[in-house]
């Protein structure tokens, strides 16, 4: 850690120059796009300096941080400079100030719409989605229809079923529930049976070999050897798991909910408290993709993308 | 031509229906090209806040429900009406007789559906001078936000829904349940009627060179156009058809739809009542715990300028 | 059922590779039209479990009784049913593929086309900026430490939420029409292109790199005669994902740009008028067209891959 | 099936006799047509004997070690195993195989892939643990049971699959050349070791390699193969003592082997 | 960096040389710790020789030909090449390397193959053709130009990379493991080809094997190195005549050879 950012920018040769080319642009377009230009090139090239130093766990942290944290930065700068009325786009301040005050909301909203909907779809539709992809698994005739036949379904798109599925499965978080199944199934279902058909001839000539009937053979090698395709069906879904159930709110919900709160709080013109929902999916969005990354990690540690 | 004509772009706060004839049949009968108006109708819909448009620069005018109009006015965007077409408000609660909702007083421990998005406001202030609490329970009422169509009512999910006079009314009949099978409660009746479709603009636009003029030339226009539809629904509906991009809607249901339409604009010029203003700004501050809006926006939020200068 | 063409041999007597062709086809679609016949089975007796409810219900408000029979057949023949039979569906394509002109507004091949052209749209600017990213990611390393946890972070985002704000800032900046649609469709379809690129193009093997260092030869170079052309299978397995996503993107920018035209406004004036069968037949197109979409890459990624003679 | 009437035909094959093949052919339909795998393939292998197969690649030896493994099924000829059908003997889990890449599931520490065929063969634990650590100290890996397969070297993971097939103790071992990635120090001592392993156990041993001196300092019979169709060009027994030091090797009887065995290889070779 | 030191040093190596190494020591930072991959590495390589490295597997050897082409950088000693440092070497693209596995673009036909480097050296189109057919003829592929690489066998793709690493005629030749994947009789053939190759064109090469009787057969000299930290254990200089048919192998000459190198081996190998 000798050299300094200055330094970095002395050794960056090309880069000054880059840098001052693109304020003078922006000089011409616009004066006030100069102090963000200013600031993101600032901003960015301690970020190459940063990733330019040995990886460690700061280092690996760090950066995405505060490029992170530029973008928060450039959007206030945006707002406040070009004087964005905050029923359009509200300052990333005042939603940090509208999260603060609203905790019990966010917290209710979370529980009914991530807890309730998203979970308990996921949960259901992966399983069944297993479930299903060990019983088809003995069947090739049934794979081979099902699967195409399931692309088809999963093209379905979410703003025609989720309104049919409020009305099957009424207002509440089952109605969510049902359209978190419905968008998971698929993606884990082909994950899983592609998994399934991942060992290789040789491993299961071995177990052929030992003369191992069905279950041995699923438990002691198919079903580890599916392993790193059922996680990446199960990252895959996480994020179709939130997106589903918040969109499945918009078509009728009960008075609470991250859906419900957001389509609600546009009409009002509440802006701050959208965004505060919205931050809250994208935390808790990320988060329960990075759980799954993590228990991936931990069940997956032999595969080589893990080590 | 087209360069002498002042452009002007409206954003309605609903899908292309007979709810807005009276704009769709001053563009195409070319009333407002001879008030030299160059009018451009933005359809709404599910996601659209008509306020938020204007905010952003995308509209002129919207036709917005004067709840939401005075909701946005609190936070910081300055609506002021300019005209108001519909003089009585068509919102009703429906319930099915069969669930045995009689009177509000039967209401608590029921399931009631309600539209969100700025619309909850009338219902909220109503449910507030009950005094039933809107949040579940033996004496409160469990409230749904309710989708765009009728079918939690004909499916059992709730015991009264909210309906249109002009609209979801008629989807509850033509979807086979007969007007003696429905228990209806007009918010009119109820005295917590809030002002629906009028004019809105914002100050600034208000405040612009000449906008005041081009305004009086559109609601006039606007106001030919209505009275031109209430005139002859049925070629009003046809014009609404024709300017539905969507292919989806049916000629029954909107020459239906213009007809009760008709009953709500009748009593109008395009001037707002100042008495129905306070009506509804008193409806809005009676609004219980969670208040529309905190204080009387007073005679800022609304004009008669406009409308007079269009009625000379 | 196919299983006379499914046999082995059955190609013999035509060349090796039609008839390999024909036996590949052939076991394919046995299982498939299996499938298909088993859910449109399933589909009908769920027309009768879930539309049954309607039909009792209507009896006991008309103080009849119905036999199994006319209760079977009056499942089938409802006009807001809670799942249409396949039918009535048929018909409903019927009437809005085959029976309209093609530029008539009740024409499904219209709006599916009008959804197409946003699709295409967005996907070709959710494609050049994967690719745009990959690019920068494979070769900035700051890029591949920053970029990667917030492009994950932005597919947690709702897109239906945002959609409304992304139409209303792009308006105010005067871009409306088929550009914002695209754009949230480009939203939705850049992340699985930069995902498949990323891996694409770090996917020559160390020796493979050696090599071309071995040659000194220049990181354009590098970039154009190994990484790119190593990348182009991952490349088209990201695009089918992305395409399919795009289409999503596209019918969820319909919704808020007043739902004129396009599958989404057809998906949403279904359900705003309970119009079910409406609804399922948009989604039927909808889904057909993401199968045409996909399909079409397909092609073209067999014809890139045998010209670049990796069609093993 | 020829299958069954193999059985039948096998009572007289003598008490000694582990494999009996007589006429064996097998042909795979693939999609460019039919491929002659085997071609009139007859060979007995007595009790204790450790048969080399050798020839170029694509001749059928790995097929030929998989129609004795009932891995797959000659299309026409009959074979035996210990007097069963292969199928049979499959069931009756009589042999230990050894593929040629080391195929331990990754999943599995070294000790737990050496239980594997113990616990689906329902060992008891004790037993599990007793055979995985007599086997492991046989292939040099004692120590190593709780490592990972991708912590070993090649090497170590070829010998822990050895172990794995030796786990259950099958009187008849089937290794596809096992030895095949590793460097030649390696594999002259897994040579060494496996020799003695045979001589003190008496097992019987098919043994498919590449490598002539391999073949000739392992075996007590060599068989040479050809290709196109897949058939056996030459059978011979090797003269060499059953006491074999590694620098037999440079012996003259040793060379005189491997030259016949290089010709008769030679014969069967088209072009490179 | 010492690298810089050697290019002054290297002024006084005779004009016959083409490597000298000195003292060359490589250490690899891992996650585990250091791996001490070369240590102590001193060798002199003069114009036209054919060098072949042989040891147990990581010895070192890919290493040391890396180092060569300047795909690693020594931790310490000097190394110089035709008198540059490897780096200015490999920008001068003074050498052809041609990698364990073959390694061709499977999106390229072989001419295309062939044609990468003369792509990127900016060989004009007329010339790159002329030189393609020359070294695909070199190595017995003529007409195979427009095949792409998986319609050949493994040993026509190995040819199809050397053919390659010859096309832009550099005067050295790193060659490691050229051979490793294939059968013993095709192997024989590439050696065959490979030696007459070499008489031709008086190059240099560095050929790094696992086969002690390839290395033998092929080199003018024989490094031995031994593992953990990989060293020099024995440069032998070969005694056998220039014209070498492949019988010379059963020559005494040949195996008293082979018998110094494999006690080279076993000496520097520790357990397996
Ligand atoms: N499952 C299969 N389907 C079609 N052909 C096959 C199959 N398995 C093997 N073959 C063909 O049968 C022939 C013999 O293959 P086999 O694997 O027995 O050869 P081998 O002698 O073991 O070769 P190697 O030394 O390369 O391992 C080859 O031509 C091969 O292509
Ligand atoms: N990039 C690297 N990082 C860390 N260690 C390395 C790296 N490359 C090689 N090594 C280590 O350096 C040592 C020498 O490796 P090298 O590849 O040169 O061996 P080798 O003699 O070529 O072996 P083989 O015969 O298996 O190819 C080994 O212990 C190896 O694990
Ligand atoms: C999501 C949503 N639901 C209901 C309304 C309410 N609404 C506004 S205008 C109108 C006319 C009905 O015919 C109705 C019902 C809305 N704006 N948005
Ligand atoms: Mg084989
Ligand atoms: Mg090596």
């Amino acid at each position: 850690m000798k050299h300094g950012p200055a330094a970095g920018l002395l050794r960056g040769g090309a880069g000054p120059l880059w840098i001052g080319a693109a304020l003078v642009c922006a000089a011409l377009v616009d004066l006030r796009l100069v102090p963000v230009v200013a600031v993101w090139a600032g901003a960015w090239w301690v970020n190459t300096w940063l990733a330019a130093q040995r990886r460690t766990r700061v280092t690996t942290l760090a950066v995405p941080l505060l490029f992170g944290l530029t973008l928060l930065v450039l959007w206030e700068m945006v707002v406040r400079l070009f004087g964005v009325p905050a029923v359009i786009l509200p300052p990333p301040s005042a939603i940090g100030a509208r999260i603060g005050a609203e905790v019990p909301t966010l917290w209710e909203d979370f529980v009914q719409t991530f807890l309730r909907g998203a979970l308990t779809g996921y949960v259901l539709g992966c399983g069944a989605a297993l479930l299903t992809a060990v019983a088809i698994d003995r069947s090739p005739f049934l794979q081979r229809g099902l699967l195409p036949v399931g692309n088809f379904i999963a093209a379905l798109p979410i703003v025609g079923t989720a309104p049919i599925l409020v009305m099957w499965f009424g207002f509440d978080w089952e109605s969510k529930a049902a359209v978190v199944v419905v968008m998971v199934f698929f993606p884990m279902l082909v994950n899983t049976v592609a998994g399934l058909a991942a060992t290789d001839a040789m491993q299961r000539d071995l177990m052929k070999t030992y003369a191992a009937g069905y279950w041995p053979t699923l438990l002691k090698l198919r079903l580890p050897a599916a392993m790193p395709f059922v996680f990446n069906g199960l990252k895959i879904c996480t994020t179709l798991a939130l997106i589903g159930a918040i969109v499945a709110e918009f078509f009728g919900s009960p008075t609470r909910g991250m859906g419900f709160r957001i389509s609600t709080e546009v009409g009002r013109l509440s802006l701050d408290m959208v965004w505060a929902e919205i931050t809250v999916a994208a935390l808790a969005g990320s988060a329960f993709y990075g759980a799954v990354a993590l228990a991936e990690r931990r069940v997956t540690f032999w595969h080589p993308s893990q080590r | 031509s087209a360069q002498d004509l002042d452009e002007l772009t409206l954003q309605l706060k609903w899908v292309t229906q007979a709810q807005f004839a009276g704009y769709y049949v001053a563009k195409d009968e070319g009333f407002y090209e001879e008030a030299g108006l160059d009018v451009t109708i933005r359809p709404g819909g599910p996601d659209i806040a008509p306020t938020q448009v204007l905010a952003g620069g995308g509209a002129d005018v919207v036709v917005e429900w004067m709840p939401a109009a005075l909701a946005a006015r609190e936070r910081g965007l300055p609506l002021v009406n300019i005209a108001q077409p519909f003089a009585e408000s068509g919102m009703m609660l429906t319930c099915l007789e069969e669930t045995g909702v009689e009177s509000p007083d039967d209401f608590p421990g029921r399931t009631l559906g309600v539209w969100f998005f700025g619309n909850e406001y009338p219902f909220l202030s109503w449910m507030s001078q009950l005094e039933i609490p809107t949040d579940g329970g033996e004496e409160g009422v469990e409230v749904l936000k309710q989708g765009f169509n009728v079918d939690p009512l004909l499916q059992g999910q709730a015991d009264c829904i909210s309906t249109m006079t002009y609209n979801e009314y008629w989807q509850i009949i033509d979807a086979g349940i007969s007007e003696d099978q429905l228990v209806t409660f007009k918010y009119e009746d109820r005295g917590v009627a809030t002002l629906e479709d009028g004019l809105y603009v914002t100050e600034e636009t208000l405040a612009e060179d000449g906008m005041k003029d081009a305004l009086a030339r559109f609601v006039a226009a606007s106001m030919r156009g209505w009275d031109w539809a209430e005139e002859n629904p049925d070629a009003a509906a046809e014009i609404v058809l024709e300017n539905d991009a969507t292919g989806a809607q049916t000629e029954k249901h909107q020459k239906r739809m213009m007809r009760e339409i008709a009953k709500l604009t009748e009593g109008s010029d395009g001037s707002l009542d100042p008495e129905a203003f306070q009506r509804t700004v008193d409806t809005l501050l009676a609004g219980g715990s969670d208040p529309v809006i905190t204080e009387d926006p007073g005679d800022a939020a609304w004009t008669h300028e406009i409308t007079d200068m269009a009625l000379e | 059922m196919s299983a006379p063409i499914a046999a082995p041999g059955a190609g013999a007597g035509r060349s090796g590779r039609v008839g390999l062709w024909l036996r590949g086809r052939g076991a394919a679609a046995g299982p498939v039209l299996a499938v298909v016949l088993a859910i449109f089975a399933l589909w009908y007796v769920g027309t009768v479990a879930l539309n049954a409810q309607w039909t009792l219900d209507q009896a006991a408000r008309a103080d009849r009784e119905v036999g199994f029979a006319e209760l079977v057949a009056d499942t089938m023949a409802q006009d807001r049913p809670m799942l249409p039979a396949p039918h009535q569906v048929a018909v409903e394509l019927y009437d809005t593929v085959i029976a309209q002109e093609i530029t008539s507004r009740r024409s499904l091949v219209y709006h599916a086309w009008v959804t197409l052209s946003a699709t295409l749209a967005g996907f070709g600017f959710g494609t050049v900026l994967g690719i745009l990213l990959a690019v920068g990611i494979v070769h900035n390393r700051a890029m591949d430490m920053s970029v990667m946890p917030w492009a994950i972070a932005s597919q947690t985002i709702p897109i239906l939420a945002i959609a409304p704000m992304i139409i209303v800032v792009l308006n105010s900046i005067g871009i409306q029409g088929i550009v914002p649609k695209a754009i949230i469709s480009a939203y939705l379809s850049f992340f699985p292109v930069v995902v498949g690129m990323v891996s694409g193009l770090r996917s020559p093997g160390a020796m493979q790199m050696d090599l071309l260092r071995t040659y000194s030869a220049s990181r354009g170079q590098v970039f154009w005669k190994l990484r790119l052309p190593a990348s182009i299978p991952y490349l088209f397995a990201s695009l089918k994902v992305g395409i399919a996503a795009s289409l999503v993107g596209a019918i969820v920018g319909e919704l808020p740009t007043g739902a004129v035209q396009g599958l989404g406004a057809r998906l949403l004036s279904g359900s705003y008028y309970g119009q079910t069968v409406q609804i399922w037949s948009a989604l039927l197109m909808a889904a057909v067209c993401a199968a045409l979409l996909v399909g079409a890459i397909g092609a073209v990624q067999r014809a890139v891959l045998r010209r670049m003679g990796m069609d093993r | 099936m020829a299958v069954a009437e193999a059985t039948t035909q096998v009572k007289d094959a003598g008490q000694g006799t582990v494999v009996s093949a007589r006429n064996v052919d097998l042909t795979f339909e693939t999609s460019d047509g039919a491929v002659q795998a085997l071609r009139d393939v007859s060979l007995e292998i007595g009790k204790g004997e450790f048969v080399s197969f050798i020839g170029p690649s694509g001749c059928g030896k790995t097929t030929f070690l998989r129609v004795v493994a009932a891995l797959e099924t000659p299309t026409g000829g009959d074979i035996s195993v210990n007097g069963m059908t292969p199928e049979e003997a499959r069931k009756a889990r009589a042999y230990g195989y050894v593929f040629q890449a080391a195929g331990l599931y990754p999943w599995r520490t070294i000790g737990k892939n050496v239980k594997l065929p113990l616990e689906i063969m329902g060992y008891d634990r004790a037993e599990q643990d007793r055979r995985m650590r007599e086997v492991l100290q046989l292939v040099d890996l004692e120590g190593f049971d709780k490592k990972y397969p991708w912590q070993l070297s090649g090497g170590m993971q070829q010998r822990a699959s050895i172990a794995r097939a030796l786990a259950f103790d099958a009187d008849l071992l089937l290794m596809d050349e096992p030895f095949g990635a590793l460097d030649e120090i390696v594999r002259d001592h897994l040579n060494e070791q496996l020799l003695s392993l045979w001589a003190r156990t008496k097992k019987t041993c098919l043994f498919v390699t590449h490598s002539i001196p391999e073949a000739v300092y392992l075996s007590t019979k060599i068989v040479v193969m050809s290709p196109r169709p897949g058939r056996i060009t030459d059978i011979i027994d090797s003269p060499l003592p059953a006491e074999r030091p590694l620098d037999i090797r440079d012996s003259a009887a040793f060379i005189e082997v491997a030259h016949r065995v290089r010709e008769g290889l030679r014969a069967g070779h088209g072009d490179a």
